[in-house]
Parts: structure tokens; sequence; C-alpha cells
């Protein structure tokens, strides 16, 4: 809750990122875990096992932890791995989601009348995280008929929707309480 | 059971076409920039997805299998974010939305 | 393959269409934005024609890189093409008509495409193809060829591509230039943790693609162009100032030499071991082993030089001053 | 099958074509060929297909890489006017940060 009450204004939390970027130095578990699953990608994708070709992909992966690690963009965020169990459950869902509302927009695409009513939604999204807010913001812009065009760290979002009724879902606010949830087991980090 | 296979795999595709088909049309039809947005966005979810799906039931499970799922994933990553970041240099730079009526049923301006 | 003659047929003639869009607009935003388009449907050409290599080239070069590139030229002339060339000159189209002619003139004495009687695959090609597998053992024959048989050649493009940097750094280190700090598009929270989620994978990826140039498309100048992609994209993202602490110019002016060098030091060894310049046989024990390590270690070398150059290139023209 | 499916992301193409030459905003443009881009990955997906290699998968990954990647590029020209991001950020570009058409 305090998160809130902090003025968003989304140009001026530059300084917060960069103090992030100093703070994450030093952070090793988020290494191990890029490290793993960069390994596992190689795996998967070469297709080659020889013991080359594995002792290659073991180098290239090391070598390129520690670059990205100097680069100051290893951390939590860019790889949730300890979200992931929350998050297949929501998966499902948004597909389901993503399905309906493609086939409602191919439906008003078709129609002569092309019956749309395009908006601009306000909304106040419920997430205490970066990685909370974000992921809403993906799931409205992966919708089709939903795009997000701000999302600000004080949690207000401006989305264009494009018709009224699905604005009206938007602001009825489904998905915002089930990504919500995703992090709510969390300890309510404040934004780095 | 491959001819099942072969039949889920042929839907698939066909309805991915269709709905790539449909996005680009979208592409074409709707008023604004904000509204293609939403157009070029069916390619990049169900397009994308029932294309590379029915590929999928094509390769069986294999290999190709994972690759096929890697690009769908980057596609779903990248599609999105490249879209947000689109309309929010747009609205930064001042490009108005066309606000459509209130109500539902009146014909759409354009 | 009926198909494949129709896709030709489309994609050639959404060329034509392109191509007459670009003449036709004045907006040379626009006109960026369509040769974008131009390349993803040329390399959609090369992928139909099974020059997968060359499609891989053009997909790292053209798609990505070129538009980045041109842009950045826009930024320093007006976005508008000046309307005084539009009028239609006399002399220069007869000349372009006659060298339009002439090539077309050329054309017929081409063997048909595909043809097997083309000298092209009688000449060297067969031996390519039978013998490169007891020779150089490597399944992509493509890598044999530009990487063991072709050598030199490649040293060549290689050295050529150093050369062309080394006049960009003269052309373009301007020592009074104006550094401004740009915090870039790091305030937008959804594109910095998607760039911090994507940036290593792409890295891992332009090194499978520099490892896997052996069995598949791929190799030390498409890696190259990968992993610089990799870096622009931070760069844009993250602001040139933090990139360029990360990537001091000093040390990637280091590697754009030390990639060039690299391969030069494997044809010395091979002489120093008694066999010709490149001559990759007598690295090792058995000369497919030697073979293999020596292509190794030259696509490493042109791999280095290539993603050195690419970010060279691109931090000089994003730091160049706004005239 | 496949060339029903090559045929239908080849007309799509040709329609993103129009509206890429049509604009009428910059936005416009880039989104046609972010989405041709996407387009072409696909093509380039079904195409390793019907020609038996799916090899052809790396390079589809490489397109929607960079694809991406350019996109970034040029909303960074088009918003700061320099891929650096020199203009004040707050500057002459940026909007008033309460956005006009809001809901009642």
């Amino acid at each position: 809750m305090e998160d809130l009450k902090r003025e968003g204004h989304d140009f001026a939390s530059s300084d917060a990122g960069d103090m992030a970027g100093d703070a994450m130095m030093g952070n090793v578990r988020p290494a191990l875990n890029l490290l793993v699953v960069l390994f596992g990608m190689w795996l998967l994708w070469s297709g080659h096992y020889t013991t080359q070709l594995i002792g290659f992909g073991l180098v290239s992966c090391l070598g390129v932890v520690l670059l990205c690690w100097r680069m100051g963009i290893v951390d939590r965020e860019a790889l949730p791995l300890d979200l992931t169990w929350r998050t297949l459950r929501y998966i499902p869902w948004l597909t389901l989601e993503v399905v309906k509302s493609n086939i409602d927009l191919a439906k008003r695409v078709l129609s002569p009348r092309l019956p749309i009513s395009p908006q601009l939604v306000e909304l106040q999204a419920t997430q205490k995280t970066d990685l909370g807010r974000i992921t809403f913001a993906n799931s409205i812009t992966l919708t089709p008929s939903t795009v997000t065009i701000e999302a600000r760290r004080d949690g207000r979002f401006v989305v264009h929707a494009l018709a009224h009724e699905i604005a009206q879902d938007l602001r009825n606010g489904e998905m915002d309480r089930r990504v919500s949830r995703l992090e709510k087991v969390e300890k309510p980090e404040s934004a780095s | 059971m491959a001819g099942a296979l072969d039949v889920l795999s042929w839907a698939c595709l066909l309805t991915g076409s269709f709905f790539a088909l449909v996005s680009s049309l979208a592409m074409l039809r709707l008023p604004d920039f904000y509204s293609r947005v939403h157009g070029a966005s069916i390619t990049d979810t169900m397009g994308a997805g029932l294309i590379l799906l029915g590929l999928v039931f094509q390769a069986g499970f294999s290999l190709v299998t994972v690759k096929l799922a890697l690009v769908l994933m980057f596609l779903v990553i990248t599609g999105p974010t490249a879209s947000h970041a689109l309309a929010k240099a747009a609205y930064r730079l001042g490009l108005e939305p066309v606000i459509g009526p209130e109500e539902e049923e009146s014909p759409s301006q354009t | 393959m009926i198909n494949l003659g129709l896709i030709d047929v489309v994609l050639l003639a959404f060329l034509v269409a392109i191509t007459w869009a670009i003449i036709q607009l004045r907006d040379l935003f626009a006109a960026v934005m369509l040769t974008g388009i131009f390349s993803l449907i040329s390399a959609c050409l090369f992928m139909v024609m099974d020059a997968v290599d060359v499609a891989f080239t053009e997909a790292a070069v053209g798609a990505g890189i070129s538009t980045v590139l041109m842009l950045r030229t826009l930024a320093l002339t007006s976005g508008r093409s000046n309307p005084r060339f539009n009028r239609l000159e006399l002399a220069p189209l007869l000349v372009v008509i006659a060298i339009g002619a002439a090539l077309v003139y050329g054309t017929f004495d081409m063997p048909r495409y595909g043809d097997p009687q083309a000298p092209i695959h009688t000449y060297m090609a067969p031996r390519f193809i039978e013998q490169s597998g007891d020779e150089v053992g490597i399944p992509n024959i493509v890598t044999s060829v530009l990487g063991s048989y072709r050598s030199y050649d490649t040293f060549g493009e290689t050295t050529v591509v150093f050369t062309a940097v080394i006049g960009v750094f003269l052309l373009l280190s301007d020592p009074r230039r104006g550094r401004r700090a740009g915090d870039a598009l790091r305030d937008d929270i959804i594109l910095r943790i998607g760039t911090k989620a994507l940036v290593p994978f792409i890295m891992v990826f332009a090194l499978y693609v520099q490892f896997h140039g052996d069995y598949g498309p791929g190799g030390g100048f498409q890696a190259g162009v990968i992993f610089a992609a990799a870096i622009v994209l931070y760069t844009l993202v993250f602001g040139l100032a933090r990139a360029e602490k990360i990537f001091r110019r000093r040390r990637l002016e280091l590697l754009v030499a030390g990639g060039v060098l690299l391969y030069g030091t494997v044809g010395v060894v091979s002489m120093a071991l008694g066999g010709n310049f490149l001559d990759y046989s007598v690295l090792a024990h058995d000369p497919v082993h030697g073979q293999h390590l020596g292509i190794l270690l030259i696509e490493l070398g042109v791999g280095i030089t290539v993603a050195a150059v690419m970010v060279s290139l691109f931090f000089l023209f994003v730091r160049r001053r706004q005239v | 099958m496949f060339a029903a499916a090559m045929v239908a992301i080849l007309v799509s193409m040709a329609m993103l074509l129009v509206r890429a030459v049509k604009g009428p905003t910059v936005f416009d443009r880039i989104l046609s060929v972010n989405s041709f881009g996407t387009k072409t990955v696909l093509l380039i997906a079904v195409l390793g297909f019907l020609a038996g290699r799916p090899a052809f998968l790396d390079l589809a990954l490489v397109y929607a890489l960079m694809n991406f990647i350019s996109t970034i590029a040029v909303l960074k020209f088009t918003r700061f006017g320099s891929l650096a991001g020199e203009r004040s950020l707050a500057g002459e570009h940026s909007r008033p940060t309460e956005p006009q058409a809001a809901e009642t």
C-alpha cells in the first residue's frame, strides 16, 4: 500500500532504476539460475551431443552469464523462476482469454459494419511489484483488442480498448485480480 | 493415429492462416493507429500460435518441436513488448486516438 | 515444385512493388521502413533457393543492423528527399536503360537456374560435394568451402571488414564530440525487463550459431552479427553511457584486430608446421582433426572481428553529434 | 496444406505492404514492418517444412530477434530523434502526464 502513495511519474523513475542496477551486484542466485536455464536451452537447441560441443556450450553459457553480470542485467526480475508454479495455473486462463478475444475481434473485423468504438481506459492496477505490473501489462497487450499504452510504477495504467464492452470487462478487473494473486505469497518488496 | 494427427495439424494450420489473414485485414480496415495495433496482435497470438502448433503436430515429438515452441515463446514475449512500446511512443508524441461513441450500436466513423 | 515457383513469382512481385513505392515516396523514413521489408523478402527468396547461409546473413545484416545505421544516418540529415531530384532526366535514364538491357542480354547466356549441366555445377562443386566429407569431415559443405577450400577468400573478406572499419574510425571518431548521457528507454519498465530477459538468450544463441556452423547454417559472420545485435538492444534500452562502460572502446578495438590476427596466426602456424598457408591438415595428427581445429579457430576469429566491428560501428554512429 | 498456409501468409503480407506504403503516420509504418517480420518468421517456418528442412527454424528465430531489435531501434529514433536518447526526456516531445481523453 505504501507503494501506491509514491508519486508516480514514469520518466522520473530512472534514478530508481539506476540504483537497482548497482544493488543487483552480489546476487549470486539469479546468476546460477540463469546459467542452468541457458545451458538447458543450449542442450535442447543444439541436438549434437559430442563432448566438444557440450563443452563449448558450457563455456559459452558461463561467459554469457559473466558478461550479463557485468552488464547488470542478472536479477530476479529477468528470470522469475520462483513464480513459475503459480504462473502455470495462470497461463491456461490467459490463453483462453486470448483465444476468446481473438475470435471476438475477428468477428468485429469481418463484420461489414465494423462494430468498434475505441476507448481509452484508465486503470489502477493492484500489483505490488514491478514484475506483477509487467505481467498484467503484457497480459493486457497480449489479448487482442486491448493494448497497454502506459504502465506507470504507481500502478496507473492507460489502456486502449477497441470497444465499449471490452473496456468495461477490463474495468471489472478480473485479470488484475488474477495477476495480483500470482504475487500474493511473496513478501511485498518495494520496487528495488 | 497418424491420420488423426494430420487432420489436427491441418486444422491448426488452416485456422492459423485464417487468423493471419484477418489480422492483415484488420490492419487495412481499422480506422486509426491504436486500433490497428489490435489487428497486429492477432498475428502474434492466434496466427503464430496455431500455425506453429500445426507444424508441431507435423514434426511429432522431437528437437524440432522444442525449437518451434521456443520460436513461439520468443514471439509471444517480443510481440506485446514491441506493441506496447510502439503505442506508448505514439501516445507520448501526442498522436490522438480516435475515440468511438459510448454506445455500441452506432456505426463507427471512417 | 509448382508451389515454390509460385512463391518466387509472388515474392519478386513484392520486390517490384516495394521498389516502386520507395522511388515514389518523398518521406525518407517511410523509405527506410520499406527497405526493411525489402530485405525481409529478399531473405525469403534466398530461402526458397535453398541458400540458407546467405539468408542467414541477410536476416542478420539487412533486416537488423543496416536499418539501424540508415535511421541513424537519417537523423543527421533531413527527413525528406529533395524535390529537385524529382524531375525526369533524360541522359541518366538512357544510361540506366542501356546498362539494364546489356545485363538482361547477358542473362541469355547464363544456364537456366538449377541446370545440372551449368559450368558452376560441373567444375569444382562435384569435388566439394563428393570429397569434403572425407577431406574436411563436416556435414555443412558451405562451411567446408568457405572455411577450408576457400579460406584465402574468407581471410580476404575478414580483412576487408577490418580495413573498412578502420576507415570508419578515422572518419567518425571526432575527439571533440559532445558526450551527452542519455538514460534512454530504461524508464519503460516493460521494455527494461523484456530486454533483461532476452539479452542473455540472444547471446547464447549467437554462440550456438558460432559453434554449430559445422552442422547447420551459420558460422562466425552470422554469429558475430547476432551477438552484436544483443549488445545493440542493451544499448538502446539502457543507454550508451552504461554500455560504453562495459564495452570499452579500447577493448573493442583490440578485439577487432584480434580476430583477424587469430585468423592469420592459424595460417602462419600451419606454415610453420610444414603445410601451406591456411592448410589446416597439419595442425593435428590426422588431417581431418586438423581441418576441424582450423575451421573452428578461423570461424572464431571471424566471429570476434565481426561482433567487435558491428558494436564499434553502432557506438560511433550513436555517439556522433547531431549537426 | 502447407501450400494453403503459405498462400494465406503471402496474401496477408501483401495487405501489410499496402498499409506500410499508405501510412499515414510513422507508427503505422513501423507496425506494418513489425507485423511483416512476424509473418516472415511464420513463412520461413512453413517453408522449412515444405522443403523438408526444419533447420530453417534457426533462421526463423534470427528473424524474430532482428525484427524485435529493429523495431525498438526505430522507436528510439522516433521518440528522441536519436538512438542515444539525448534529447531531454521531459523535453518538447513528451506530452502532459495526464491523458486528455480519459474515461468519464
